[in-house]
This record gives structure tokens, sequence and C-alpha cells, in this order.
């Protein structure tokens, strides 16, 4: 359903002024060992002080359990406006509504419930698909359409599942004559890195490495080195996702990590204070959408400015 | 109801190379104490573990009642009429004393523990081994002593038809033993087939009907006692036709000679223990003085506190006054690295609690404090350490002496050595060594090996001996002087001549006036 | 029932003056009591609505399939064993209850039915591998931990939700005010603390953890009596998952329950049971329980800044520990 | 070194054929030894690759990272003790030698040094809780594993990388044709079998783990021994981290050894080491660890899909420890 119902049922249930000022935030992003997270909530933290509004956190560790907890608790506490990425969205829809009967404002990060007062969106599905197709084109152009695959996915949760069919259908629609070689759940640098080398072990000429994340795909990286492919190897390709610190620098040396789908904090902080303040003042559309984009060796403007968000 | 007694075939169990039974036959009629002898290691245990169900036996059958088996299982062996009493205690420590007795056989009503009822039974049954708990007391806040009672009336709260009882006098002081023979003997008019083991000959005479001895796994000797004298026993389990050792009291003149011997020993040199306004929680002043190559005994009933005396001078418990010099110097034990740095050592009473690592081997058993001490800059001296093993293996009799078993596969009394030569071996040197029940559960021929290892500590190396002792015959064979404790105190010291079982006797009874020797437990 | 939940407790005569002189060795036993006394003082305090009945209501809610689990879970650790398959289990039973009544439409009652037998599969499987076979319990449940999530995540690679109004009741019906999984936790306690302190078995449960060699030389089931435990264990991992997937209205096969047989495990050391067996009460479970509910609840209501939040509670842990352990310790 | 690893084993008069008999008994002690001679061959003759010298590299290099903590912590758990909280602590002595070479500009001695000194910190502090104040070692390290994570997120928010060439010599430079992590995990699995085979404070170890009422009585050291082995398993989990910073030429705090805790118990465990002390050796936990490693890399080897992988890891977990238990075991 569209957002415009989302808020329309907050305000009827809501307080009967319509311009409601906003005081607190809440902010209840799960994965809390991301680098991403630090990051976000400073920037939100900072974004929230200029609207004087002041921002809370949650602490959910990554468990689908504890952030159902702590978004209960919120609702019960009353919470004005809860900006919320939820780990399982079927598991989130029966909080967003009791927040919505509360007369609270709920705003969906990176998807849409049924029951909200707005969302953040940023298709995860998107930024798979444009690393898929970077690096699709990159094999036709620089490997002549053959070559070999491996893939480093996420199976366990919405977002690395959707990030994972992305990255995979892309490319596989785009490059079908690169053989693919490997399917590995990883997501950290150090399983990234020991599943890249066992398959490197059975495919020593691996010439693609893709990352469901930046982390995973870094350990990649490092296996590649590890087996003596120098770091600037014309016929390598490591690719991943969120734009991390590390994987940038590595693009932006000029090295065969060539590509991040990357997403900008500091659009996303201003989207988390934006738009539940919008809700609050009755604006039509008050959803955001954030863009992803793709970097590659070219983007060094782009890369900075990425990089000096991530203090 | 089928004629209960005991019937065994041709029993066999070997563990690994072992051969611990091998083909033994006993038989008990009903309404007879039948005695089960052996060195340590024949396979006493072994024989009752296979009829208590503990582990299925190789070869032979179990006849009980009439029915014959050729393996149980625990509750088959209870269900048939079995009750025993293992050698090792088989009680829970964090339940109570009734629970404990009840254990598996709960009363119930309403599918629910009767808890009133199993303590009303619990009382009676303690009141008749003559044990001074409460059926609400926790076991493992029980004395080493008051644990083997529980266990005792554990087995005869059982409808049983077979008693088997494996040393269970091992922990006992005369009273208790008293208290437990009676019981035995009622037992017996009532008809059960009752199978004893033990160490002690004097229990054998007082209550065998038959005696079996076994020897390394086999029938050695089998008769009625009737007819027999000590000496022939000791040869069958020894398995040497040797002269009774001496210092074995088979007689007055055993007795006087000893005590001879001991009195000629005494010439007054330096004292190496002087404990003296000694106090602690439950026991206490007490004045001790310990000479150089001196052995002193301590003997009272459970509950006297000599345990308690031993384990504060050892630093295990606080002390709340009182010196205690070693020589010239003052020890003020907070712990017993304390004490043993001050050349205090202790060898504990309860072997399973406080002495014995089941997993290691018999050499780390045995030589655990020793190992630094003999190691050169930091690394240990494999080959010294066996040296010393091996010598110290003689020296006990340990069976089988092999070092690298481990300590969980020696049978009782071979355990107690392990631990007794933690501390009297020839490289660990100790100034004052304090045992608490020093040989429980060893055999008589070992029993005088380990008397001539501490009375040699004692005369050639000047060790100050103090050791406490519910055997009056040990007390006499080994100990040159003897202090009567009661209620934590020293009540009255014998020696030379004075020194004799019945003395002692006497002694602790006018201590004590009547039989009522309940001491409130953890004060 | 305070102290009849203690393992070596009993009451023989409970007049009033008795029973005072219980809760007061109660307490002394069970020092977690001041522990969570103190930090419902200081959450009250520093946020003012802690004690709210709705917040109460929510930290009760959460802690109802805690408990569930730890109830049993506690049980297996005093016989000497452990689970730490629950987490998977829960995760399993919750998709099994919520496939039938959302997927098959089969009736909540069946549903619920559905996953307790599957929980009870895998606890048997746990049981037989443990108990029968003697393996080590640590190794065989981390093992089932992650061969459970597997075939879970197998059978169920995408979320299922809409259980619909029947299957919800389980999670949402009220009983005379207070929330059925509540009520539910409430019956699990109560029947444990029953169990141990006045059936047969519940002796034999201590006993076998204290004392194996004699527990079975006594006649005692040492392999059954395990074995059932952990077969209820599974059963109640597959409960809290069906009132978790009740309460949600949908599960996960990756996320579900993820981590929760560390959270259990720690709910059911800090209310005393100690992991070597033999020792620990229902009482002190639900302390722990209760400890690890208001702590969570606690931090977020304070709003503490993730990564302290973590530091609080790696802190409150060991203080918890310690307060637990200083109290009835003997001084060496 | 096969015997004299194993707990209650030495060799007087090694000849030849006490050697072979040895070498027999090892066999029958370590029938993990068994499991993991058929879990190669079977990965080689589905792979044809597993045995190629890359691949076994590979393994050796993941092995040892897993090595260097697991030897320190087999050493506490024989002792009696656990120690959980070694995946945060990783992750900070990483951060801090990362920090420390590519930050600061430090040199690699400086910065290795540096992430010691905090493994050893942490491991103190374990130590002074669990020894000294007796607490009960699972809650005190699992709430350490928790705030020591959140002391590395709160420092180090962001992930650290680029730590210049001497300091990737720690993870990446070869010694005589061998991985310097290798050498290093090979230098701590024979530095620990020394230690337990031919010092006495390696025999206090197993007595304290035993029995350790007697152990006391013996005058042994029974909170300053395992005290000292809480500070080396801190400092090699550090330095585990630093390795793998050096590896990786990056760190990032949140997910850096995150779980690592879990399977380097479980490969302690899987190594025979009983989780409730006494008994244990190194030999039996460098099997664990390959075996761990074998089976991870076969799996990916045979690229079976995750959650299939899944399954297979918690089977081969069972097995490993029913093949494990099997051989020793008395009947009963
Ligand atoms: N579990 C076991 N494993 C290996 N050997 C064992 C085991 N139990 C007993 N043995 C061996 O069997 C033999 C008989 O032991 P048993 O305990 O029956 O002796 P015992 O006659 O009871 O001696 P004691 O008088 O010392 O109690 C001994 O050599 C002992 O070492
Ligand atoms: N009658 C008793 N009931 C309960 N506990 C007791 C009793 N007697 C002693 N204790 C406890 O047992 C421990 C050791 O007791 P104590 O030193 O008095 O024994 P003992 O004189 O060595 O007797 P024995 O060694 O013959 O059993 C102490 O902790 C003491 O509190
Ligand atoms: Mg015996
Ligand atoms: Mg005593």
């Amino acid at each position: 359903s569209a957002p415009g119902d989302g808020v329309s049922t907050a305000e009827a249930a809501g307080e009967p002024d319509t311009s409601r000022t906003l005081t607190k935030i809440g902010l209840d992003y799960p994965f809390t060992q991301l680098p991403l997270y630090a990051t976000l909530v400073k920037l939100s933290t900072a974004a929230a002080k200029q609207r004087d509004v002041s921002l809370l956190t949650t602490s959910d560790a990554s468990s689908a359990d504890t952030q159902a907890t702590n978004l209960t608790t919120w609702v019960t506490q009353k919470v004005p406006a809860i900006v919320s990425f939820p780990m399982v969205f079927e598991a989130t829809e029966a909080i967003a509504k009791r927040a919505l009967d509360a007369g609270l404002i709920w705003v969906t990060y990176g998807g849409s419930l049924e029951h909200q007062s707005a969302d953040i969106q940023f298709s995860f599905l998107k930024g798979g698909t444009l690393l898929g197709e970077a690096a699709a084109k990159w094999a036709n152009e620089e490997l002549g359409g053959k070559g070999k695959v491996a893939f480093l996915t996420d199976s366990t949760i919405q977002l690395g599942r959707e990030r994972t069919k992305g990255m995979i259908d892309a490319f596989t629609k785009h490059a079908p004559g690169v053989d693919v070689v490997a399917q590995e759940q990883a997501i950290d640098p150090d399983t990234g890195l020991s599943k890249s080398r066992a398959v490197l072990a059975k495919h020593p000429d691996l010439n693609l490495i893709l990352g469901v994340t930046d982390a995973a795909a870094y350990g990649g990286f490092k296996a590649l080195q590890q087996t003596g492919r120098k770091a600037t190897d014309a016929k390598t390709f490591v690719g991943g996702q969120d734009g991390a610190a590390p994987s940038l620098l590595a693009i932006k040396q000029g090295t065969f990590y060539r590509a991040s789908a990357a997403l900008a904090p500091q659009d996303i902080a201003n989207a988390v204070v934006e738009v539940p303040l919008a809700v609050a003042a009755g604006k039509a559309k008050p959803s955001a959408q954030v863009p992803i984009t793709l970097v590659g060796h070219g983007d060094t403007a782009r890369i900075d400015d990425l990089l000096a968000q991530n203090v | 109801m089928t004629d209960p007694n005991l019937r065994i075939r041709g029993l066999a169990k070997s563990f690994g190379g072992v051969r611990a039974l091998d083909g033994v036959d006993l038989t008990v009629p009903a309404g007879q104490v039948h005695a089960l002898l052996g060195h340590n290691g024949a396979g006493k245990s072994t024989l009752i573990k296979c009829l208590g169900g503990a582990f299925p036996p190789d070869a032979g059958t179990i006849e009980v009642g009439g029915r014959s088996h050729t393996r149980l299982s625990p509750r088959e062996s209870i269900a048939a009429g079995v009750a025993i009493i293992f050698q090792t205690l088989s009680v829970v420590d964090s339940l109570t004393v009734a629970e404990n007795i009840f254990l598996g056989q709960e009363w119930t009503r309403y599918a629910t523990v009767h808890r009133r009822a199993q303590e009303e039974l619990a009382a009676g049954l303690l009141e008749r081994v003559a044990a001074s708990c409460s059926p609400r007391d926790r076991v493992g806040e029980l004395p080493m002593g008051q644990r083997q009672l529980v266990e005792i009336a554990k087995a005869l709260s059982r409808s049983a038809s077979v008693l088997v009882l494996d040393e269970p006098t091992a922990a006992l002081s005369g009273a208790e033993s008293d208290a437990l023979a009676e019981r035995v003997e009622d037992l017996r008019t009532q008809g059960l087939a009752i199978v004893y083991v033990t160490h002690l000959l004097a229990e054998v005479e007082r209550l065998a009907d038959a005696v079996t001895v076994l020897r390394d796994g086999r029938v050695a000797h089998h008769s009625r006692v009737a007819g027999h004298t000590r000496r022939e026993l000791v040869e069958a389990i020894v398995g040497r036709p040797e002269p009774l050792p001496h210092g074995l009291p088979a007689g007055a003149s055993a007795t006087e000679q000893t005590a001879a011997s001991a009195s000629a020993d005494a010439v007054p040199r330096a004292p190496r223990l002087t404990v003296h306004g000694f106090r602690g929680p439950g026991f206490g002043p007490v004045e001790i003085e310990v000479a150089e190559g001196e052995i002193v005994g301590l003997y009272g009933l459970i509950g006297s506190g000599r345990t308690r005396i031993l384990e504060t001078l050892f630093g295990r418990r606080r002390a709340s006054g009182g010196t205690v010099r070693v020589g010239e110097r003052a020890v003020t034990a907070a712990r017993p690295s304390d004490a043993l740095a001050a050349g205090i050592a202790l060898v504990p009473a309860d072997r399973r609690r406080q002495g014995l690592f089941p997993l290691l081997s018999a050499q780390d058993n045995a030589l655990l404090p020793t190992i630094r001490p003999l190691a050169r800059r930091g690394v240990r001296a494999l080959f010294a350490e066996r040296r010393v093993f091996d010598t110290l293996s003689r020296a006990v009799g340990l069976r089988p002496a092999r070092p690298r078993l481990s300590a969980a596969a020696f049978s009782g009394g071979n355990q107690q050595k392990l631990v007794l030569g933690r501390w009297i071996n020839e490289a660990r040197r100790v100034d004052v060594l304090l045992l608490d029940e020093p040989t429980q559960g060893v055999d008589v021929g070992a029993r005088q090996e380990i008397y001539e290892v501490v009375s040699s500590l004692a005369s050639q190396r000047g060790t100050a001996v103090l050791f406490a002792s519910s055997d009056p015959e040990e007390v006499v064979a080994l100990a040159h002087r003897c202090l009567i404790v009661s209620q934590g105190r020293i009540t009255g010291e014998l020696s030379g001549a004075q020194l004799t079982e019945a003395a002692l006797l006497s002694a602790v009874h006018e201590a004590y006036g009547t039989t009522t020797m309940y001491s409130e437990g953890a004060a | 029932m305070t102290t009849a939940t203690t393992a070596p407790a009993r009451r023989p005569t409970p007049s009033p003056r008795a029973l005072a002189r219980g809760g007061l060795s109660t307490l002394r036993r069970h020092p977690l009591f001041v522990v969570l006394a103190l930090m419902v003082l200081v959450f009250q305090l520093a946020t003012g609505s802690f004690l709210d009945p709705g917040n109460l209501r929510g930290i009760a809610t959460d802690a109802a399939t805690l408990a569930i689990v730890a109830v049993p879970l506690a049980l297996l650790v005093i016989s000497g064993y452990l689970d730490l398959s629950v987490g998977s289990t829960l995760a399993l039973g919750g998709l099994v209850a919520g496939w039938l009544a959302g997927q098959q439409h089969q009736s909540p009652a069946v549903a619920v039915l559905g996953a307790l037998a599957v929980g009870a599969t895998v606890g048997a499987v746990n049981g037989i591998l443990c108990c029968y076979l003697g393996l080590s319990a640590f190794i065989v449940t981390l093992g089932m931990l992650t061969a459970v999530r597997g075939v879970a995540q197998q059978l169920f690679p995408l979320p299922l939700s809409s259980f619909g109004s029947g299957f919800a009741w389980l999670g949402g019906s009220r009983i005379a005010g207070i929330d059925a999984p509540v009520v539910i936790a409430a019956l699990v306690l109560v029947a444990g603390a029953l169990f141990l302190a006045l059936t047969p078995s519940g002796r034999h449960v201590f006993a076998i953890g204290v004392n194996r060699e004699a527990a079975y030389l006594s006649g005692i089931h040492i392999r059954r009596t395990p074995f059932a435990l952990f077969v209820v264990t599974g059963v109640a991992a597959a409960l809290a998952g069906a009132i978790k997937a009740s309460v949600l209205d949908s599960v996960v096969a990756g996320t579900s329950g993820a981590g929760f047989e560390l959270t259990v495990l720690t709910a059911v050391l800090l209310g005393g049971v100690a992991l070597t067996g033999g020792s620990g009460s229902i009482l002190g479970v639900l302390l722990g329980v209760l400890f690890l509910g208001c702590l969570q609840n606690g931090l977020t209501l304070l709003s503490v800044p993730t990564f302290w939040q973590q530091m609080a509670q790696g802190t409150a842990l060991v203080a918890g520990a310690a307060l637990a352990y200083f109290g009835p310790r003997l001084t060496r």
C-alpha cells in the first residue's frame, strides 16, 4: 500500500493537532557489528541535533529476537518516532501496527511494510544488480565473455538474499559464458578469505570474485593476492557491496578490486531524521529514496567523498 | 519366599590384561557370615561389583535365592535381594542422609516422595547403626565415618536376603564397629546370607562362620573359622609360609614386645613439633609435642576432633589461636602450601575427595609433590621419577606395580598406598608427617610394610610423625606414645608398657563416660 | 515454594517463624534476588517508567519463552548434560507450527502438536547420542545446532507469515489478564519446581549429576532420565518457537532463535545451576531469566549507546555472577 | 612426542619396539586420526585437488590461528576452566596491532607487543575473576566476550586497513618455505606439548583439573597456575588477532573473530579434552584443529550448497565425536 495511507492512519490515531513537533527519534539499525552502524549513528545524531531532535538507538546485535524485544519496548514507552530496519520484515509487521495504533510514527528503513507512516527505500536488489552488471560488462570486455567467477553470498537474512539474487541474476544474464565455479556463504573478511582460498586451490585461474558485502569481497581480494596474483592484475576482478573503507581504498589505488555498490551514509542519515519530521509535519510524500551507486576506478572524487563521510 | 542364599560359580573378570577374578567359587548359606579376605588387589571388590551389577563378569554364574544369573544390572541385583556396601562410598554428597538411604527406592505418596516417612525410618536405621547424624544432614558435610554409617543404613533399609559389606569398618572407630558387629549378628540370626570383606582379623574372629581367602583372583583358602589361628589366615593372605610379622599383635606377647622396643627407643631427643595452646573451631586448646624421630598417635572416637587438629596444623582449616613450632621456627600455616614450606605434610583421611587423582597415573599420584623438587632447571627428571616410584612401590607392596596405570584402576588398599607414598617416598623430605587413618583398607602384609617405612623415616631421618587412627591395633603397633583425644581436647596419654589395646579402649570409655558422643557438627 | 525448589531443602514443620527463616535463607542462597532488586530500583529511578505495567508486561512476555526453555535445560544441566541445540530447535518448531497453521491451514492445536513432535524428535536424537551412546553433549548438541539450522533453512528457505487468528491465540490471548505465554511459562516453572522437589525422579536428577556411579549402583535409570530430559528440552524449545511464531506472526529459518542457546544457558548458570552438574534450583533459574530480561529492557529504556550497552551487559553478567557466587560461598 | 603429550604417559626406555607400540597405542587413544585420514581420503577422491600443495597451504594457514589459541585454551580446560572471550580478544588484539602499525606508524614488533599486552590484560581480568574470586568461568568469560567486543567497537568504530609492508611480514612471509603463521602455530604446539609432558607445572595442570581439593592439599598453586593460563590464552588470542590482521591487511571491530570462541572450543573438545577437566593432550588438539580445517575446506571444494554444508558440518561434528569417543571407552 502507498506510504500515504500509513501517515493518515498515524494521524487519525494520533494527537489531534496536525503539525506535531518531534523531540525524539528512535533509530533501530540491527547490524551493530557492521562498520556502517557507527558511521550511521554518528551522522544521524549530528543531523538530528541540527533539527533539535535527540536520537535514540537500540542495540540489537544482529539478533532478530532482540530486535523484536527492543522495538516492543520502544512502542510500550511511546517513543514518538521509530525508524527501523527490520531484519525480518514479516516479523515486524505486528509491531509496526501496534506502533501506529499507539499514535507513533513508524518509518520502515530498507523496504516497506503494510503498516507504516513512511519508508526510506533503497533497493538491495538494485545494489546487487549494479555490481553484477558491471562485472559482466568487464568480463565481456576483458575476458571475451569467458572465464570463471565465484560468488560470496548470504542466504541468512532478507537483505543478503536480495543482494545475492541481484548480483547473480544480473551477472549470469549478461555474461552467460563465464563459468560459475562457486557460491559460498561469506559476509566477513575471514570467511571470505578462507572460502576464496579453497576455491582458488581448485580453480587457480579464477577471474572474478563478487561479494555480497565489501568485507567478504576484501577477503577474496587478499586470497587472490596471497596466491601470487599481482594487485594490479588485468585479468582479475573483485567487487563488493556497501562502500566499506578498506574496499574503497583498494579501488582508489587502482587494484583489481574494481567496484563497490555503495550507499552514501550521509544520505541515509539525512533521511533518518527528515522522513519522520516530514511525517510529523504532515507532508504529503514523506518517504525518501536513497540512491545506490556503483563506484569504480574512475570515481576518485566520489570515493573521497564517501571516505570523508566515514569518520 | 525361596531360601535366601548366595552361590557363585567360576566367576571370572579381566581388565585389559589383568585377571582380577579367575574362576572364583563362593557359597554362603542363609544365616551365615562369610568373611572374604585377601591382599590388596586380590579381587574382593571386583567380585562384589560383579554381584552388585557395577560391571558384567566375563564368565561364571551368580545364583541368588535359587535363581541363576550370568550377569546382573544394579536394578536386577537389588530386585534379587542383594544389598551391598561398596568399598568406595556410593553416597550422593548434595542429598540428605534420608534421601541417600532411600535413593532409588523412594517412599512415595501420591507419586511424590514421602519425606516425613523417609526421615522417620531413616532416624530408626541411623540409631541402629549408632550413627550420630540426623536424617536431614547433607551427606557431603558429614565426616567420613558418618558417611560410612549412612551407607550401612542404606543397605539395611532394603529388605535383602543377601548382604555384602566391603570393608565397612575401615573408617569406623571401636564404638561404631561394635554397633555394626551387633547389627551383623542380628541379621545373621534373621537368616541373611552375609559376605563380609575386611582386613581386620579380629573382626573375622568375632563374626565369621566361614572364610574364603582370595589371592590374585583365585580362591587360595577356604574353611570354617573355628579352629584356625591368625597365623594360618595371615599365611593364606600373604601367600608365604612365614612367621607372623613382628608387631602384628596376635596376643599380649607381641604387644609387649612392641611397647618394649618403643620405650627402648625413647631416648629424649630435641622436640621437632611443638604445639602450644592450639585452638580452632570445635577443638582445643591442645598441647602436643613430638620429638625428632618420634611417632605419636592420636586415638579417640569418631568425631572427637583428631581430623580437625591435623587439618588445622596443616593449614587446611584456620586456627583461632596458639602457636606451632617446627624445630625452633614458629609456623603460621594459613594454607597447605605454607605448611609444606615449613616442612609439615598431611596424608588426609578422605582418600577419594582429598587425596586421589583418579584420572592420573599411579606414578603421578604418588609423586605429585615430588616432581618439582626432582626437576632440574624446570625440566622434569623422568628417570629419577621412575626410580623413586619403583623404590616406593616395592617398599609399600603396590599391586600391580604399574606406574602408568590410572589410579582409578587400583584396588582400594593400593590407592591408599599411592596417597601415602606422596609423603613417604625417599625424595620428598618432610620434618613433620601428619597421617590421618594412614592404613585404612590396607592388607595385613602391606600394613606391616608401611609401618616399617614410617618407622624408618622416623628413626633414620628424624621425621616427627603424628598420626590419627581408629584402630587400637595400629596405635599399639606404630606409636611410641599415644594421646587420647576427646571432644577436641587431649584427655590422656599412654606410653611404654601402658600402651595396650585394652588401655586404649578403656581410656576412651572413661573420657566419654557413657556412649553419647554426638558433638554439634560444623560449629 | 521458595524452599521447596532448592536442592537439599525441605520443610518439616512450616510455622510462620520457620517460613520467615526460610525466606531469609532463600535470600542468602540466592543473592541474585538482591542484585535484581537493585537493578530494578536503579532502572526505575533512572527512567521513571521501568515499572509501568505495560513495560513489565513486555518484559514478562519476553522472559516467558526464555523461562520455558530454561527450566528443562536447568534440569538437564543439573543431571550433568547440556543442550546447545535449543536455538535451532526453536526455529524449526516455529517453522513447523507456522507452516501447519498458515500453509496447511491446520487447526492451532495440530500446528502446536506438530511443532512439539519435531522438538521431541530433535531432543530424542540428542538424547540417544549423549545418554545411550555416551558422546560429549557439548559437541553433539553443537553439531545438532548447526545441522538442525541447516535442515530448517533447507526446508523453509523463505520466511513464513500470516498464520491466521486462531494461531495468534497462542501468543496473544490473555488469561485472567495475563498473556498466554506468561501463563505457560508460569506453569512450566511450577511444574519444574514441583518435579525437582517432590518426585523421586527429581531426586534422581541430582543424584545422577553429583555421582553418576553411585546413582547407577542405586538402581537409578542413569540413561533414561537424562534422555527424557533431552526430549522435554526439545519439546520446550519447539513450544517456545511456536509461541514466538505466534507473537510475531512470522518465522524466518535463518534468524529465529539464533544465539538463543547461549542466552538460555546464561540464564540457567546465572541462576546458580552449576555447569558441572548436581546443583541448582528452579527459583534460581527464574531469577536468572528475570535478570537478563530486565537488563535488556532497562538498557534499551535508558537508550544507552550500543557499544556502551555491550560493555554494560558484559559487566552486569560478571557482577551478577560475582554477587550470586559470593553469597553462599565458603571462605576458600 | 606422541606418547609424551598424553596425560598419564611418559617413556623411560624408548626402544624402537616400544616406539612402535607407542604409535599404535597413540592411534588407539586418538581415533580421530583415523577419522581425519578417512575424511582426507574422501575429499581427495571426490575433488582431486584436496591434497594439492596450494590447498594444503591454505588449510594450514587457516588452522594456524585456530591452533595458536587452541593450545592454551586446552590447557585451561584441562585445569578445569574455560575461556569464551577469545573471539573478542582476538578482535581487540588485531585492532590494536593494526592501529599501532597503520595509524601510529610503529614498527611491526611494537605493534605486535602492543596487541599481546592488551591480550594479557584481558586474560588477567578473566583470571582474577575466575581463579582468585572463584566466579563461574562460563559466565565471566561470556560477559567479557560481550564487554570486550563493546570496547573494541567503541575504540575502533571504523575498519582499519593498510598496515604497511612491514606488518604484512607477520602473516605473509615464509620461513623455509612455510608460512609464518604455520611456523608460529607449530612452535606453540610444541611448546604446549613439552610444557605438559616435561614440566612440573604441566602435571599440576592435570592435577588441578582432576581433583582441586587434593591438589590444594598437595601444595600446588591452584590459583596461580590457572591464572597464568588465562593470561597466556589472552596473549595467544591477541597474537592470533594480529596475525589475522596482517593476513587480511584489515580488521573490522564488529566481525573479526566473531564466533571464534566456539570454533576453538569445539576443536579442543573434539581433540579429546574433557570439558570437566583433567584429561586431554596437545596431539588431540592438533587433530581437532585439523579436522575442523579440513572439513570446512573440503566442503567448500566440493561446492556443497550452503544449507547442506551446515547439515554436513553438524553431522561431521557428531560423527567425529562418536568415533573419537568410542575408541578408548570402557563399555559403560
Ligand atoms: N577398572 C579397573 N580397570 C583395571 N583394573 C582394575 C579395575 N578395577 C580393578 N582392577 C584391578 O583388579 C584387581 C582386583 O582389584 P579389587 O579392587 O577387586 O581388589 P581388592 O581385593 O578389593 O583389594 P583391596 O583390599 O585393596 O580393596 C587389581 O589388580 C586392580 O588393579
Ligand atoms: N558428630 C558429628 N556430626 C556432624 N559432623 C561432625 C561430627 N563430628 C565431626 N563432624 C565434622 O566432621 C569434620 C571432621 O570431624 P573431626 O575432626 O571431629 O573427626 P575425627 O575426630 O577425625 O573423627 P574420625 O576421623 O574418626 O571421623 C568436621 O568438619 C566436623 O565439623
Ligand atoms: Mg577392595
Ligand atoms: Mg578423622
